[in-house]
């Protein structure tokens, strides 16, 4: 995934998981990884006529109980650790996307 | 100058340009404006943010005259190719063609490509 | 297999590498710049009129609102997010 | 499966991808590897970081193996359309046709493009 | 520019400055904009064998006296404040860009 | 001019946008992945042979050494980030 205000990616991922939802689907998880991990920043200040990236997935996590998952490896390199992740969204190792892929039905990525 | 030249949304190079050409007009320089290839499709009318959310620019295009931004230019392959027309854009460029570009560009101080 | 492209066909071979694999009668969604290739009249549409003879071929509304595309060619078949959802129910999906 | 379809080093999708690969691999996951499109470029022969200082990340892609890692496939016609030889890379894959990829895919669970 | 580790943009831009500086040149100005803000950003920690791109930026500015300007708008959006920039960065807005337009006699855009 | 061309020819119309505007006789650059444009026998290498009669076509040493690359087609001059410094001070520049 790239990184949110970069490209549409974060959106499209956030819109599409919220559709999901609304169909009644159980959304197991939201796996962040490259540039994609940048969407856990809870620095982000956007202009006040903009969306927030950060809070619409928090919002949407709290009301769903959606597990978000940073890839920590991606995540360190981009300068992202716990001391910057908001709320929900939880610092784990890429072996949760392998687990992901072996547990989830359909799976879906949102590339640049 | 600044050229557009990539798709709007998609990525957000179309957003952070139009944020430098006001910034240019702001610091009074003679700003020109180039719509190229992709970058016709950043001009577009009709947009409409209500599915996405995702901040829509195109009332800050409208505005370019109001900021005396009078210089814009559109490359008319780029246009046709995309099977898009002057009455399908938020404003009126003059259309130009593909081998007066690198001229324009020579002629600048400096310029950036969005 | 449901095909999802989301780059402009004028700027990337996304859309054609795709092509390249995508076994006929698969599905194709066009979203984010990826919407551009449904657009009437253009350099591509005579390639496209023979995509949507042998694929089925979809468009993401949101997406087209959002560029202010309202008019797309003959052959191919707007969806919303919800139907986007849908698609993915049907289909194992490939992202280019 | 992981998809490479990308060129290394100008975007790093190769080498996240490949991580992606070790992981599936310690997960005792039965992974295949497919190269296809710029993805071919990723496992070229004589790759030297000495002038730009990004990590070089082809000796883990000749460590595949020793991952137990063995089910490597490549699309034919994206080696020949870039010139590219098996003799040119660093590990031996099975050369394919372009009608078996989407064959592929749907006989895996699940799988990743990068 | 794109961001740090995503794309080779930021390393072209690095290994260009370095050129420059090493041929004479005097570097006015370095003006990260869009993801390339994140190259600022001092809590990146990539793996032991990899470069860190903040460290060679911060260093080639303290010993050439580069001035390296954040955008700030870019940098709001993207969570990158005082907090996290390394010494050696300044926020600072986009009329920054226009001066550099204006005062240089080339200007080089990295992009993705 | 010097026009700057970072993506790979076989997925991106960067370099053949940039050919639609640049002056014959104008310098063009392949770094990152734009230097695969360089290289010989590919599918497009009828296509750039007719560039370098009309361009002066460079690459970037240093990025076909990360790539593995160590052969190009004729016509076409590798320089270093040295050389790339001194195109710039004869140049004004287009990032493509």
């Amino acid at each position: 995934m790239e990184g949110p205000y970069q490209h549409e990616a974060s959106d499209s991922a956030y819109q599409f998981t919220k559709a999901a939802i609304a169909k009644g689907h159980e959304i197991l998880r939201v796996f962040f990884y490259q540039d994609g991990v940048l969407n856990s920043n809870k620095l982000m200040d956007p202009q006040a006529d903009d969306r927030h990236i950060q809070k619409q997935w928090s919002a949407l996590g709290t009301e769903n109980n959606i597990d978000f998952i940073v890839c920590v490896a991606a995540a360190k390199r981009r300068g992202i650790n716990d001391t910057v992740t908001a709320e929900g969204f939880t610092i784990g190792g890429l072996g949760m996307l392998t687990e992901l892929a072996i547990e989830a039905d359909r799976l879906v990525e949102f590339r640049a | 100058m600044v050229v557009f030249r990539t798709a709007p949304y998609g990525g957000n190079y179309s957003f952070e340009g139009l944020e430098n050409v006001l910034i240019m007009g702001a610091y009074d320089q003679d700003v020109s404006v180039l719509f190229i290839d992709d970058g016709v499709l950043a001009i577009k009318k009709g947009m409409d943010n209500s599915g996405t959310g995702i901040k829509d620019f195109s009332p800050t295009f409208r505005a370019l005259e109001a900021y005396d931004i009078e210089k814009i230019f559109i490359d008319r392959e780029s246009m046709e190719s995309r099977g898009v027309s002057l009455e399908d854009l938020v404003i009126e460029p003059e259309v130009i063609e593909a081998n007066a570009v690198e001229k324009m560009m020579e002629e600048q101080k400096n310029f950036f490509m969005f | 297999m449901l095909h999802l492209v989301n780059k402009s066909p004028f700027e990337s071979m996304g859309f054609e590498d795709c092509l390249k694999y995508a076994a006929k009668g698969s599905s194709i969604l066009f979203y984010e710049d990826g919407i551009y290739g449904a657009l009437p009249g253009t350099a591509i549409a005579d390639r496209m009129a023979s995509v949507t003879s042998d694929y089925k071929v979809y468009v993401l509304k949101e997406d087209m609102m959002l560029r202010g595309i309202d008019k797309i060619m003959d052959g191919i078949t707007e969806v919303d997010y919800a139907g986007f959802v849908g698609l993915v129910e049907e289909n194992k999906t490939a992202s280019w």
